[in-house]
């Protein structure tokens, strides 16, 4: 999957990126391990291990049992012993059977011990949907992870991002939850998207949490979105260009913390806001982004803030219904299109 | 306990039906899927786990249900759905994710519901056994007959449910059995990297349960075993931990390279398949002959035909019903 | 804890009515049984399951061991069978053991199955802190649960709505997530809010989801809250009209189904709003009730709407720092007087 | 495995420290608690759950353990975190939720953490677990030395964290001790109505791991078979389940009213107090004579008033330093 340019440019998928991100730390810090399932051997389900363990070997890339409640806690242990350990819960789906591990131990004992211990821990996992995977397999739970204070939550559209924000996840003294979305992997079985195979440096480099990118820039409208959001707003941005409207597009890159300053400005200068969310429409991101602005600063705005989320509803197996529900550049244009009729 | 000729001829048949069905499933999964592979393409998206190798744990545990017993299988559910008596035709159109499927293509294959025979599944490791459990529940407190079976894999006894679910369904004398399927892999990690001790039925003494082993993927064998673990839990003497050897013929999922398999493992696999050796089996005891053999084969194709022609022909779903059926 | 006052009125606390309303359905409804840590003998920690097992034996009132996993499944399992359980997690804190069972099993079913079954079963769980019992004891979580499809999120305010909400919940084919604060249940030893302890009609009744109360109305700002966040926006509102500004009060009641109507047309009629929230601020309720107002109208905005919500941090033992985190009246006040300034 | 008469000493101090501790907190607790009893009132607030009668377990165990091995504990943590060593007058503070105290007043009782001798507790059953067994991997991988040991509840053994922990400690052959602390109650509910089996050691089969039942709440008999176990952990022949028989002399917390208890229990219990009992035994053995039962007695009080005295006279945290330390 790497593909030598001839401007010398390296383009890696996220799924590379990744791995290279973690075997660069692996190298340089023994305190890195990672626990899984199928890590190892298979190198990830969504290829994001490969070739750990053959470089660094089954002692620090580690297969576990199906019992993510015992090795999420045993990370906690481990970082708290001094480790820097990795961990992947192979789909964000399942965080159901460990959530307390995740939320009530890994998220809050730096506060319980009040900074005595430190958490270096980062928990990879994989979102989204798209390929028909239905309910217990494509969900994001973004807002399910954000909403809970103790976690750094990060969430790569790009593979230039992916590493940078993976190291910096590596190097974070606090637990980090790492969601990486399926369609942007570059594993080819799960349909994915160009654009999000870019060039990666080789050397080792962290991007700071808490600062969104303007990946476009526009005048007429601020699409906010993430992962994948972020490349259905640049086809919309694309479409609307074609009709004259200049949209700019920001990249949340994490959403713990959340940069409300980046969202603001963008907001003012254009006064029309649209969120792109694949995670459930209420109680979650949408309705956060939108409070931020609001609660800020109603006056620059020249329309109702606009939502294109996933409905409330499981998400279902049948490729016509799941592509009815899943957001996309045309309904970002439709909602540009609400907007411009207020 | 043994099997009655006709026990035994069901067997055969419906193990077949289960590998008829999914020979067409593994056929048609990679239309539109050539030459780049991609899940989200062709008639049948998504993850497709399949379960040949394994028939003999479906038949020999369903051979002593009816329909008003419940079931809760796996990812890897078709052989059991089979055994059970779910309607082909809707599981296929669901497996399609048509209008028609069992539930109008909101589930796909890892969300099977037959509610007429009391057969559900899901794609979370060890989610079937609360379910299981709390079914045996209602037909104690109703006093109503009826028993529960919990299908899991090997690799999902290390599944905190598994604990959770066997104290509470020993502690409550619940007719319930749990029945895992040992096929060695629980996707790339063998049983050996999982599991703290080699075979799973020493865990029901945990739990104050009898335990068994059934080795040899012997559909005879698991019949045996599960109809004395089901007359116990049909006497209200509660539940059994049954463990049985199979293999999974096949990847993890369509698409799997298996490169975790050691040498051979596949082709050892193969010469054990365990249906020409039910056939063999049962024509040496005179249970079939060669030409009631070859009916039933031939009456299993054509009930898989049928199921896949009405798959195929069915309609999509409008996809604005994706909307509906979120709540009762 | 029952009064009888002169009026021939009966005053229930919340625990009571919630008892009273199960006992009458388990009377006229053989179907519904009981599962949960401490509901039989002990009646429930916070009381709400006292008489039960005294009434209707241990076969239907059933103590579990400590496995939520295990009973909540097995109550989805007995539903789908033609049961009615009612299952307690004795504080929503503890979701994390169990929230396979809850969001991906209990939540789902009825889609996944296409409607083929139903899932009648209530659970039950305590929310809320203000006592001191520290982070895994004390939290809300309202937005985790009403951000996930497929389960209704009901959380009363007082003994009235408590029991017609659990009678409807309890005729209710899908599952409903019942949420109640422990400082309203009228257990004196956490501290009861005298408010949640009101009359209460003997005979059976429903109280329809879906459908939020006006509490209090008024002109100049629309105060929505839930469950303790009322009685705090109803004494904010005492405050606000010693100083001439009439404030309308909004008891949401439910989150799932999210009654906006009501908000929105209050809103438009008083051009200010606030939302108060004892869950954490971001990505959650007060994000997404000020979203649904914007989203749908701007103009009738005064002034950036305003939250006053747990922030985003574990919730600490000591009381100083408790209380300091906690939503509160004067809090309320203050966020009036910044939309005032706006 | 015998105790040294200095360990048998150390063991009675520290039994007595922590149950003057506790009588202490007891006390206070009540403060601003009358007439009306809320939990929010006073100078220590929120839930309290004591330890008395369960200090046999806690010292037979970490009379092995230095400040280097790792310990978990639950919601019911004083005796333990005594034996272990933690700071008993930061701890005392942070009970009063003072800014003195382990964690600045942010975790009070439930959430006590003292880095420095590797000691940790929680208010969800059976979640230090993974911990431990963390902490024992990060031994093995860094080649250090420590043991890691987590104790739970006899009612915590039936939450699916402990079937997964210890499949994985026993699979990896980690150097952990999994201690179960049987008080016969999980709150309301007796052993015998959550649990399938009468003593949880045959539960370590399951992962063959060796188990040892431990009857008569006896501290000398808790400290031979941890001693063994912690023996097998160091020696990296990997983990051991040990189930302790203790009491717990009060309720679940202050204000369990104890209904379920069947009458007599309570008076059976004080009168077989481990305290009384191994002051008697040591002297019978030769171990201490009554005046240097005396001085430890007298010692043990004025530990616990000092710590005591600490707590009330530091300060109260400033309120908006809650919202600091989420992140390290
Ligand atoms: C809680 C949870 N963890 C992980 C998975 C991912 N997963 C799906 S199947 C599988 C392996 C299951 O192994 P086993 O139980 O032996 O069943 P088999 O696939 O062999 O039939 C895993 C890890 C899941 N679906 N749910
Ligand atoms: C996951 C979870 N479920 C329930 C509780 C509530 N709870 C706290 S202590 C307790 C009883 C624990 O019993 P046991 O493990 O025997 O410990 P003991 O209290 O006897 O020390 C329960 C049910 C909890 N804290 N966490
Ligand atoms: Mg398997
Ligand atoms: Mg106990």
């Amino acid at each position: 999957m790497t593909e030598q340019t001839g401007r010398n440019e390296r383009r890696l998928t996220i799924a590379r990126a990744m791995a290279e991100a973690v075997a660069q730390e692996m190298r340089i810090d023994p305190r890195v391990f990672l626990m899984g399932e199928d890590i190892a051997t298979l190198g990830g389900v969504f290829g994001n291990t490969r070739g750990l363990v053959e470089e660094f070997g089954p002692e620090r890339v580690r297969d576990t049992p199906i019992s993510e409640t015992a090795f999420i806690g045993a990370a906690v242990g481990a970082a708290a012993d001094g480790m820097r350990p990795v961990v992947e819960l192979m789909f964000v789906d399942f965080f159901g059977v460990c959530m307390d591990a995740i939320y009530n131990l890994m998220a809050k004992n730096i506060y319980f011990s009040g900074g005595g211990i430190k958490v270096p821990m980062v928990l990879m996992t994989s979102t989204g949907g798209g390929y028909s995977d239905a309910g217990q397999h494509s969900q994001c739970l973004y807002a399910t992870f954000a909403h809970l204070p103790g976690m750094k939550v990060v969430a790569p559209s790009n593979a230039y991002d992916a590493k940078g924000l993976m190291t910096a996840a590596l190097r974070d003294d606090s637990p980090v939850v790492y969601m990486f979305h399926k369609g942007l992997q570059g594993m080819g079985w799960l349909g994915t998207e160009p654009g999000a195979t870019v060039d990666v440096p080789e050397t080792s480099y962290t991007l700071p949490f808490g600062q969104a990118a303007v990946v476009r820039e526009g005048r007429d409208v601020t699409i906010v979105g993430l992962a994948m959001g972020v490349h259905n707003a640049l086809k919309a941005a694309d479409d609307l260009a074609r009709r004259g409207v200049s949209a700019e597009v920001i990249d949340l890159r994490t959403l713990v913390p959340l940069d409300r300053d980046t969202i603001r400005r963008s907001v003012a200068k254009t006064g029309r806001l649209i969120v792109v969310d694949e995670d459930y429409h209420s109680f979650g991101v949408s309705g956060e982004i939108i409070a931020s602005v609001v609660e800020h600063d109603l006056r620059g705005l020249k329309a109702p803030p606009q939502r294109v989320a996933y409905p409330d509803v499981p998400i279902p197996f049948s490729r016509p219904m799941e592509q009815f529900c899943l957001p996309n550049p045309a309904k970002i244009v439709q909602a540009f299109d609400r907007m411009a009729q207020a | 306990m043994a099997p009655t000729i006709a026990q035994k001829r069901w067997m055969y048949r419906h193990m077949l039906i289960s590998r008829r069905f999914e020979e067409a499933i593994e056929r048609i999964y990679f239309e539109g899927k050539t030459p780049a592979f991609n899940m989200a393409n062709g008639p049948i998206p998504g993850e497709m786990h399949l379960s040949n190798g394994q028939e003999p744990c479906a038949v020999g545990v369903c051979a002593h249900l009816d329909a008003g017993d419940v079931v809760t299988s796996t990812h890897r559910p078709h052989h059991v759905a089979v055994a059970k008596g779910v309607d082909l035709k809707r599981m296929a159109a669901e497996i399609f994710g048509k209008a028609a499927g069992l539930s109008g293509g909101r589930g796909g294959h890892m969300h099977i519901f037959d509610p007429a025979v009391n057969f559900s599944c899901s794609g979370i490791i060890a989610q079937g056994m609360g379910p299981a459990v709390g079914a045996a529940l209602s037909r104690k407190l109703q006093g109503k007959p009826g028993v529960a079976v919990a299908f899991l894999g090997e690799g999902a006894v290390n599944q905190g449910a598994f604990h959770e679910t066997l104290n509470l369904a020993a502690l409550w004398q619940l007719p319930v059995v749990f029945v895992v399927e040992d096929n060695a892999w629980g996707i790339s990690v063998s049983k050996r990297q999982s599991t703290a001790v080699p075979r799973n039925d020493v865990r029901a003494a945990a739990y104050g349960m009898p335990g068994t082993y059934v080795p040899g993927n012997d559909p005879l064998a698991v019949f045996a075993a599960a109809g004395e673990a089901i007359e116990r839990a049909r006497g209200g003497a509660g539940p059994t931990l049954i463990e049985i050897e199979t293999y999974r013929l096949a990847g993890h999922f369509m698409g799997d390279a298996e490169g975790y398999r050691p040498a051979g493992e596949k082709d050892a696999l193969f010469a054990r398949d365990p249906i020409p050796a039910l056939r063999r089996r049962l024509i040496e005891d005179g249970s079939l002959d060669e030409a009631e053999a070859d009916a039933i084969e031939a009456a299993a194709q054509a009930t898989v035909d049928e199921a896949i022609a009405f798959a195929r022909a069915a309609d999509y779903p409008a996809p604005e019903t994706a909307l509906e059926r979120v709540f009762a």
